[in-house]
């Protein structure tokens, strides 16, 4: 049978600010029918615009060349893409390919029903009565595993949980039996249990449908999960591929070795951890820790009111001199609040939060402000977290002035450069503004400017989740590094268990606001006791297809027992 | 609320009923006349940009509410076309009974347009009630000499004055204060409403108003019962609508939507309708007057100032006379609106004089600089005089900002006066004025009466509205004595003898007086009947052909 | 990738080029560039007349004759009058000229003012929030239903009596037109204070532990800031319109104090009846052109502002670099991120959801 | 500040300043909170204009300063106890406004609830006819340009809309007085109808003030439609001056919102199904992009009556706006509040009105 997408020799350029960008130079892949063809790459690599190109959804600033060949699934008619006309694009899109987004909260019209998003795109190709594409479209939700479609058809999108959403997406993406379905990063915004759930789907999709999937993705994890097939790119060309198996066990390219070398796995810290709590002077445990939480609790209160959230709902742990925390949770658990708290930017509605020997629950500003020197917070996204007016050596020295250790930034500058040479930036890099710079550059910045006043704790919430997988494994040995060096105390932030391996003496799991699971690496990891734990590790896919498919299998099974 | 107003809105369409239908079929036959033994011809519609404030003659003392009342009130005392003289309107005679006492003897079997009757009583309870109210914004005030109102019988009305033989009260009976009204329709103590008042039907001038929307349009019908000194209504049916901006009345005269624009059509406009064959402008004398007034404390070399010095401070103000040139003004900005103005008392008036046009300029009513810069110099005054002058922007016309414009190039033109201009909002100019705050600055006035005195005594007596600080013995005696001076030819001479002191002393300096001017269809005759020295406009002497 | 070795350094743009408008002329293409350039050519204009009025305007703006004697009144346009004159006699070509540098004085001066104060209280407000923010919003939503030509009348008779001298009236404009706009400002700056506040940065100085008045000033209020020159290009045009409104209502400035197109506007309402149109068309057209100049400025402004409604030139196929960072393209002024990263959004993991800021 | 859970991308160009509402249950509460809003605003508004119109002289001085001397003026104004405390005057106000009692006006004596019957629904009428013309000439028209982004049509419509937008309502005013009675002489450029009209319309058992209505009414008691052509005629030129100023504003607004809506994923998605661009503009892009927009008609309504009061004055349209103008100068403090107070009431009203329409469009807040 014919491939259902070839492209051959396709190039694409923007224009941007800053000029003319090159996006896709010179790629050529093909699909076959019922295949699962992965691209993979960092931000810029231009995977996302080579996947809406197949759709021909790329905004009027691009300009491309080369071709791109859509068969329909019955291998009727053949068109390119590249010089279709608008008319023509429109019969193609939903019919030929159809396309999976990122975030289904925001690929789904608001103030329409699903049912009629759904009944929209049938009847954009054919003629069906309003009440035919009303049936195809609850038949579609049922299949997609929506419970009840018949009800569910007439939701608004924001009736939907997260994942329901993305299955409501595939669902119309689906509906007119497309050969090939484009899925962009589709579970990116989910969360790791719920992605699991998707991708179970999507590999039905491709079974039961025998529809092709290009699957466009950073995560080595969801790749050797779902793909037959994978090509790699990087800065806008292909430079390996391979199918998946053969990718995982001896890639080619330089590129791709990096990739997947940095890729954290779960178990890669339960060593070094164990050599860290060797390596204790005794007594250790006792000393007073740098946080104690006790029955603390965390509730915002409801507006005009209504009920307020608890997000944290009674959580004990304690963090000792020296140690690192990891603070394991998905979305809504309540671990950035935590960490709020513990920097005095949340008050603590209940129980009891003792930062640095202080009582954080009533805590009073001015009272707090001499502790603040003493703590360091390094934030999610590096491009917010900087003045973007002042250059990164004043946003640096920012504590030393604040804190009276310098008069000016500017004579805070030898101690700047040292810090910045400490995270690895050249000093001339102090004289830039952070737009300047790029994500993990911002983040060692942050790393910077937290340990300035070398707090005794440092509170990283999710800074690596912004990152794309190389830098991550850098700024996380640097991290480490850095934690060694000054030996500072830290809560370490992340939805990402394997993030939290590599750096963490502990790791505690928070779950809707509750401490499951608390203990080492080796005991939380190794051993889980608490079946959200259990389901939290099973649900990480791992980058190898071979383990993968055996963990997907456990998955099954503990999905089935609970 | 909305149902009261509903009501009352209802109760008025049916008033309205009636005379709207007359309306319609009147419009039907072609003009031809509807019945009654009126001289009617077809429906007029009159458009003003006067505003009304109230109908309850208590409550308002403004043009255009007079206007109204002037049609639908009888008055004890009123003028006849054609003249500024005073003669019993809707009585039989009036006069001093005794030094104190006015009597007025009623016409008998007067009736209001609602069936009650007429009589003294009313007519005490109007005066009564007007003094008790002394609303905020009514005319009390002119009714200063009045003691006490008696109606010993039903048509005899004896009215108690003040101050003895005083000439000026029967003139003040056909005032704003002068209408008459129903006491069984209007509330002795409070003012009444404008609904209730059209619907009692109170009226017995005229003409009744049948209905009433107010500021936007009045229906008028003549009134049958009216029997005083006027006569009946030429014409029937009398619509008058209200309009905010002159150029709008403008141009539906023009168009012929409606038939006369009286009051008060821009310079611009009527110029351009003189020019026009549809319509035709008819001119009449004007009660209206605007002048420079001086405040003799604080202009140039006056009282108060560091360097007082009467003569000096006189000289200037002769100066101001002689280097004015009011046919400029009144060409240039008023286009012939207003004309000239050489003394106190406007042109028209029994004992009007040109006092100020023989003293200043070249005699001839022109400016003269060598005689300006002359008195000047005697005086020993250094030029140029520093002079601030002040005008007001939006209570005596748009045209005061360009008058004024011109007023500062004609005094600077000499090289003799170095002007500063400002104008104020009303209600602080009001205020400032009086508190000394304006050197020189710009009045107008509109008679509460047609008689000179009323040019004279509220000015130049002391005491007077302006508080400029004019104070001239002589010229108080003369007012007092004008105003109890019985034989007319006398009091004109008085009258006279005041203008021309007062032109000498130059409390004020007089400019312009206004023209009434309205515009009418080329089939409306009758205007030019009651454009006069009365300067009450009554559509009763209107017609249509 | 980028490492610490083999990033170059971006070419720091000059001076110049930061400037604002400068910097978002060299950023607009097409039509928007267009637009740009047309608002930025009247608005030239505009500014130049008002500065040289004096050297441009045949006669004074309160001129009544020259040598030849009086101008005489509603001349039709002719050799020694282009435009005609007015009611009172003034040259309208002269009135017209002079009539940008009152326009120019009074939005200087208004947007001055109400930037001033609405700045002030808007900060504050968003950044303390409580009950004074709570009160202050109300006010200025009360203020704001109020229609603002009614409050600028009302404000100028209790500013300054109805005087209407140059000064007077000028600066009664000026001020009432302050306080319809500071409303405006507030919310604005009120709003961004608030967003700016949950930027990370901001919370990253409040775990440092710096002062309010040190995160207000030195954080905040210059990132607040900086849709102002949007907001003041707007509110130019408001200020003009409001003026001239003033003016034809009659709370205009004296004729001899000053030129003001509103106040001739109003003169001309009597003359248009009788076609007499050039004394009214002028100033008019005057007032049309300078707002439309003013407002291009401003939406060419809050296009580039906006990643959203910025256009970009196409660009030729094989031009320029494979993007190889994620540098955020684009310069201070850049609302959000543009370029390719609209694209290709980074795995972020928006931890949004229940995780709230309060 | 979102509060819970994913909340959707909130369709771009919501006005700064106002906050959002919170997403889900609670609606009512929301609503009986705006709804209490209104009276703080009111408050505030007559407390203002209370303040200010005291700071700006009297009625008595306005109407007679220049026929009275200073002792006689006094005397009047002392015996309106216009010379009181002003504190004292204030509290009095604040008894009667709370009883419901907008009093009677100083300078015509007419009950303040009157006047604003009489003339709000002259008022009305014209608002309407102007956001008649708005919505029908700026939402389409803002559409199009989105449709035609940056191209020439776009760039025209902009310029036409910044155009609207820059003519001040008076000086349209003067330019249609100009063409089309002056020079063509084929529209009323005076007015709410001719005087015979008026009358005809007087002659109704249930006048109700609007005129369309009552011209209506005619028409079918009467069988005489010249009446409605003529006060529809009357209302052309005054609503094209007033809804083309609005118009403007809807059209950019329209248009900014529609591309920020265009550029969301939904629309994405919705063009990856294979929807035709039309539809993607006229409902995918259009009615998210809705709600931000009619958030800001409900501010447009002070805008609307601020250009009402000048669109009144140049048409000859008795309504509200014009009547203000004369009390302001007349200081008719009475008739001046009543009539802000009404204007206060009609903003925050329309503006709760438009939360509710904004709840109904997005089934978000709905439930």
């Amino acid at each position: 049978m014919n491939n259902v997408l070839t492209i051959t020799n396709l190039g694409i350029s923007f224009a941007t600010d800053a000029g003319a960008v090159k996006a896709v130079d010179d790629v050529s892949l093909t699909v076959a029918p019922g295949e699962v063809l992965a691209i993979v790459g960092e931000s810029g690599s231009g995977k996302t615009v080579t996947a809406k190109t197949i759709l021909g959804l790329l905004p009027e600033t691009a300009t491309m060349n080369g071709a791109v060949i859509l068969s329909s699934k019955d291998g009727s008619s053949e068109s390119n893409i590249v010089s279709l006309t608008k008319q023509q694009l429109r019969q193609v899109r939903g019919t030929d390919v159809s396309m999976v987004f990122q975030e289904p909260s925001t690929a789904l019209n608001p103030v329409y029903t699903v049912g009629w998003q759904i009944a929209e795109g049938i009847r954009a190709h054919g003629q069906f009565s309003k009440k035919e594409a009303r049936v195809k479209a609850i038949e579609i939700l049922g299949r997609v595993g929506i419970p009840d479609p018949e009800t569910r058809v007439n939701y608004y999108p924001h009736q939907f949980s997260g994942g329901q959403k993305q299955r409501v997406v595939i669902a119309m993406a689906l509906v007119l039996d497309p050969g090939l379905i484009v899925a962009d990063e589709p579970t990116t915004a989910l969360d790791v249990t719920v992605q699991a759930e998707i991708l179970d789907l999507l590999r039905r999709v491709r079974d039961e449908f025998g529809t092709a999937i290009v699957l466009i993705t950073h995560n080595m994890g969801v790749v050797a999960d779902l793909a037959d097939r994978v090509a790699v790119m990087f800065e806008g060309k292909v430079v390996e591929e391979a199918p998946a198996q053969k990718l995982f066990s001896s890639p080619q390219h330089e590129y791709t070795k990096k990739l997947l070398a940095a890729v954290p796995h779960v178990g890669q810290g339960i060593v070094r951890a164990a050599a860290r709590a060797e390596a204790r002077a005794p007594g250790w445990a006792e000393q007073t820790p740098v946080v104690e939480a006790k029955d603390l609790r965390i509730e915002y209160p409801g507006r005009l009111g209504r009920h307020g959230f608890t997000a944290v709902d009674g959580i004990s742990f304690s963090i000792r001199p020296g140690e690192v925390l990891g603070l394991v949770g998905e979305s809504g658990s309540g671990k950035t609040t935590t960490g709020r708290a513990i920097a005095g930017l949340t008050r603590v509605t209940g129980g009891s939060l003792k930062v640095l020997g202080h009582e954080m629950h009533g805590f009073k500003e001015r009272e707090f402000k001499k502790f603040r020197s003493d703590i360091g917070f390094v934030f999610q996204d590096p491009a917010s977290s900087f003045n973007p007016l002042l250059t990164i050596a004043e946003c640096v020295a920012e504590p030393l002035v604040v804190h009276g250790r310098a008069s000016n930034p500017g004579a805070a500058r030898a101690r700047v450069n040292e810090l910045l040479e400490a995270v690895q930036l050249p000093r001339a890099y102090g004289d830039r503004y952070p737009h300047e710079l790029s994500g993990g550059q911002r983040q060692r910045a942050s790393l910077a400017r937290s340990l300035a006043l070398e707090p005794s704790l440092l509170i990283a919430d999710e800074p690596t989740s912004a990152l794309d997988v190389s830098v991550q494994a850098r700024v996380l040995e640097l991290f480490a590094e850095l934690q060694r060096e000054f030996g500072f105390a830290a809560l370490f932030i992340s939805h990402d268990l394997a993030v939290v391996d590599i750096l963490a003496d502990r790791i505690a799991v928070l779950y809707k606001g509750k401490l499951v699971e608390e203990g080492t690496g080796a005991e939380v990891l190794g051993a889980p006791k608490d079946p959200y734990t259990q389901r939290l590790l099973a649900s990480l896919p791992v980058p190898d297809p071979a383990e993968q498919a055996q963990r997907r299998e456990g998955l099954r099974k503990l999905r089935a027992a609970g | 609320m909305t149902s009261a107003s509903t009501n009352r809105k209802r109760a008025l369409a049916a008033s309205a009923a009636f005379a709207a239908a007359a309306l319609v079929l009147a419009g039907c036959s072609a003009g031809g006349s509807t019945g009654g033994d009126t001289k009617a011809g077809g429906p007029i519609t009159i458009g003003t940009t006067d505003k009304v404030t109230t109908l309850d003659p208590a409550g308002s003392y403004d043009n255009g509410s007079f206007s109204v009342q002037n049609q639908v009130f009888p008055f004890l005392m009123n003028t006849p076309y054609g003249s500024p003289d005073v003669e019993p309107d809707i009585a039989t005679k009036a006069e001093f009974t005794a030094p104190t006492e006015y009597t007025v003897t009623l016409k008998p079997g007067l009736k209001w347009a609602n069936g009650n009757d007429l009589t003294s009583s009313d007519v005490k309870f109007s005066f009564d009630r007007q003094l008790k109210i002394a609303a905020d914004n009514g005319p009390s005030s002119l009714l200063y000499n009045l003691a006490s109102t008696a109606a010993p019988d039903d048509t005899t009305v004896v009215f108690t004055l003040k101050a003895a033989n005083d000439q000026i009260f029967p003139q003040i009976l056909s005032s704003p204060a002068g209408p008459i009204v129903d006491e069984e329709s209007f509330s002795a103590d409070a003012l009444t409403p404008d609904d209730d008042i059209v619907e009692a039907n109170a009226f017995a001038g005229q003409y009744v108003i049948t209905s009433y929307d107010f500021n936007n349009l009045i229906g008028y019908k003549a009134n049958k019962d009216y029997e005083g000194l006027l006569g009946a209504a030429e014409t029937d049916v009398v619509r008058v609508k209200y309009y905010t901006e002159a150029s709008n009345l403008k141009l539906d005269v023009q168009e012929g939507n409606i038939d006369v624009a009286f009051r008060s059509l821009s310079a611009t406009d009527i110029e351009d309708l003189r020019g026009n064959d549809k319509v035709k402008v008819v001119d009449g004398p004007g009660g209206e007057i605007r002048y420079i007034t001086f405040n003799f404390d604080t202009q140039p070399f006056g009282a108060k100032t560091a360097d007082a010095d009467p003569a000096k401070a006189l000289a200037v103000r002769q100066a101001v006379a002689n280097l004015v040139d009011r046919e400029e003004i009144a060409d240039q900005v008023y286009k012939g609106t207003y004309t000239p103005l050489f003394s106190f008392v406007p042109e028209g008036l029994t004992g009007a004089t040109e006092s100020l046009k023989g003293l200043y300029g070249d005699g001839e009513g022109a400016p003269d600089a060598d005689k300006a810069k002359a008195v000047l110099e005697d005086a020993g005054v250094t030029t140029p005089v520093e002079l601030n002058l002040q005008y007001n922007p939006d209570h005596y016309g748009p045209g005061s900002a360009d008058e004024y414009a011109l007023v500062k190039d004609q005094l600077e033109a000499s090289g003799l006066f170095s002007v500063k201009l400002q104008s104020t909002e009303w209600v602080q100019y009001a205020k400032d004025r009086t508190t000394d705050a304006y050197p020189a600055y710009q009045l107008g006035w509109f008679p509460d009466y047609s008689d000179a005195d009323n040019y004279l005594t509220p000015f130049f007596l002391e005491g007077g509205f302006l508080k400029n600080h004019y104070n001239n013995q002589e010229v108080n005696d003369l007012i007092l004595k004008q105003g109890v001076t019985a034989d007319p030819e006398e009091r004109a001479k008085l009258i006279e003898e005041i203008q021309d002191k007062v032109a000498a002393d130059l409390s004020t300096v007089p400019l312009l007086q206004g023209a009434q001017v309205a515009v009418t269809g080329k089939d409306v005759a009758g205007v030019e009947d009651t454009l006069d020295a009365s300067f009450k406009f009554r559509y009763a002497a209107l017609s249509k052909g | 990738m980028t490492s610490t070795s083999d990033l170059t350094v971006p070419r720091k743009p000059g001076l110049f080029s930061r400037l604002p408008v400068i910097h978002q002329l060299r950023q607009s293409v097409g039509l928007q560039r267009g637009m740009l350039v047309a608002g930025l050519v009247i608005t030239g204009v505009f500014i130049l007349t008002a500065i040289f009025a004096p050297l441009l305007a045949p006669y004074g703006f309160s001129q009544l004759r020259d040598e030849s004697g009086r101008f005489g009144s509603q001349q039709p346009p002719s050799g020694e009058h282009l435009f005609g004159t007015t009611v009172g006699g003034y040259d309208v070509l002269s009135r017209v000229l002079w009539g940008a540098q009152t326009a120019i004085f009074v939005i200087v001066v208004a947007v001055v003012l109400s930037i001033f104060a609405g700045v002030v209280l808007g900060l504050v407000s968003g950044y303390f929030g409580g009950w004074l923010d709570r009160v202050l919003v109300v006010v200025s939503d009360a203020v704001y239903a109020f229609p603002s030509l009614l409050l600028a009348i009302v404000m100028s008779i209790v500013i300054s009596g109805g005087r209407s001298d140059l000064i007077g009236g000028v600066l009664a404009a000026a001020i009432s037109i302050t306080v319809v706009f500071i409303p405006q400002y507030f919310r604005v700056i009120r709003a961004e204070t608030v967003r700016i506040k949950a930027e990370a940065y901001v919370e990253s100085a409040r775990v440092l532990g710096a002062s309010n008045s040190r995160i207000m000033f030195r954080h905040v209020l210059r990132n607040a800031t900086r849709t102002l020159p949007l907001i003041f290009t707007l509110n130019a045009s408001e200020a003009i319109l409001t003026l001239a409104g003033l003016g034809f209502v009659g709370f205009g400035i004296e004729p001899t104090a000053a030129a003001e197109w509103g106040y001739d506007l109003n003169k001309a309402l009597s003359d248009v009846t009788s076609g007499i149109w050039w004394t009214s068309l002028f100033p008019g057209l005057a007032i049309v052109l300078v707002v439309l100049g003013i407002t291009l400025v401003g939406e060419s402004l809050n296009d580039l502002a906006d990643p959203r409604l910025r256009g970009r030139r196409r660009v030729a196929q094989a031009s320029g670099l494979v993007a190889e960072t994620s540098v955020v393209p684009g310069g201070t002024l850049v609302a959000g991120p543009g370029g390719l990263d609209g694209l290709e959004s980074n795995a972020t993991h928006p931890d949004t959801g229940l995780e709230t800021r309060p | 500040m979102t509060t819970v859970a994913t909340t959707p991308a909130v369709p771009a160009g919501r006005p700064a300043g106002r906050k959002s509402k919170p997403a889900g249950g609670g609606i009512g509460r929301y609503l009986l909170i705006r709804f209490l809003l209104i009276f703080p605003t009111i408050f505030i508004l007559v407390s203002m204009v209370f303040w200010l119109m005291r700071a700006t002289g009297d009625p008595i001085t306005a109407a007679l300063g220049g026929r009275l001397g200073p002792e006689q003026l006094a005397e009047r104004i002392h015996a309106a106890g216009y010379d009181r405390p002003i504190l004292v005057q204030y509290v009095e106000y604040l008894g009667q406004i709370f009883t419901g009692n907008f009093g009677t006006t100083i300078s015509t004596n007419r009950p303040v609830s009157e006047v604003l019957l009489a003339y709000g629904v002259a008022t009305a009428e014209l608002a309407f006819y102007g956001l008649l013309v708005a919505f029908i000439v700026g939402i389409p028209l803002g559409m199009v340009a989105a449709y035609f982004r940056d191209k020439g049509q776009d760039a025209l419509l902009r310029v036409f809309a910044i155009l609207c937008y820059a003519t001040p309502v008076f000086f349209s005013g003067l330019l249609f007085k100009l063409v089309f009675a002056v020079w063509l002489n084929v529209l009323p450029v005076a007015g709410r109808a001719t005087t015979g009209s008026e009358l005809e319309m007087q002659l109704l058992t249930n006048p109700t003030g609007l005129y369309t209505i009552d011209a209506i009414q005619v028409a079918f008691q009467a069988g005489n439609t010249d009446v409605l052509i003529d006060v529809l005629q009357h209302a052309v030129l005054p609503s094209l001056a007033l809804g083309l100023l609005t118009a403007g504003v809807f059209l950019r607004l329209v248009r900014t919102n529609v591309i920020g809506t265009l550029g969301t994923d939904y629309v994405d998605a919705a063009r990856s199904r294979g929807v035709s661009e039309f539809r993607l503009v006229s409902k995918h892009a259009y009615r998210p992009a809705l709600i931000p927009i009619i958030t800001v008609i409900g501010l447009q309504i002070a805008l609307l009556l601020g250009g009402a009061v000048l669109t009144e004055t140049t048409f000859e349209w008795k309504g509200l706006g014009f009547v203000l103008i004369e009390f302001i100068k007349a200081r008719d403090y009475v008739a001046v509040q009543g009539i802000v107070a009404l204007l206060a009431v009609i903003v925050a009203l329309s503006n709760f009105i438009v939360d509710i329409i904004a709840a109904i469009i997005d089934p978000r807040v709905r439930y």
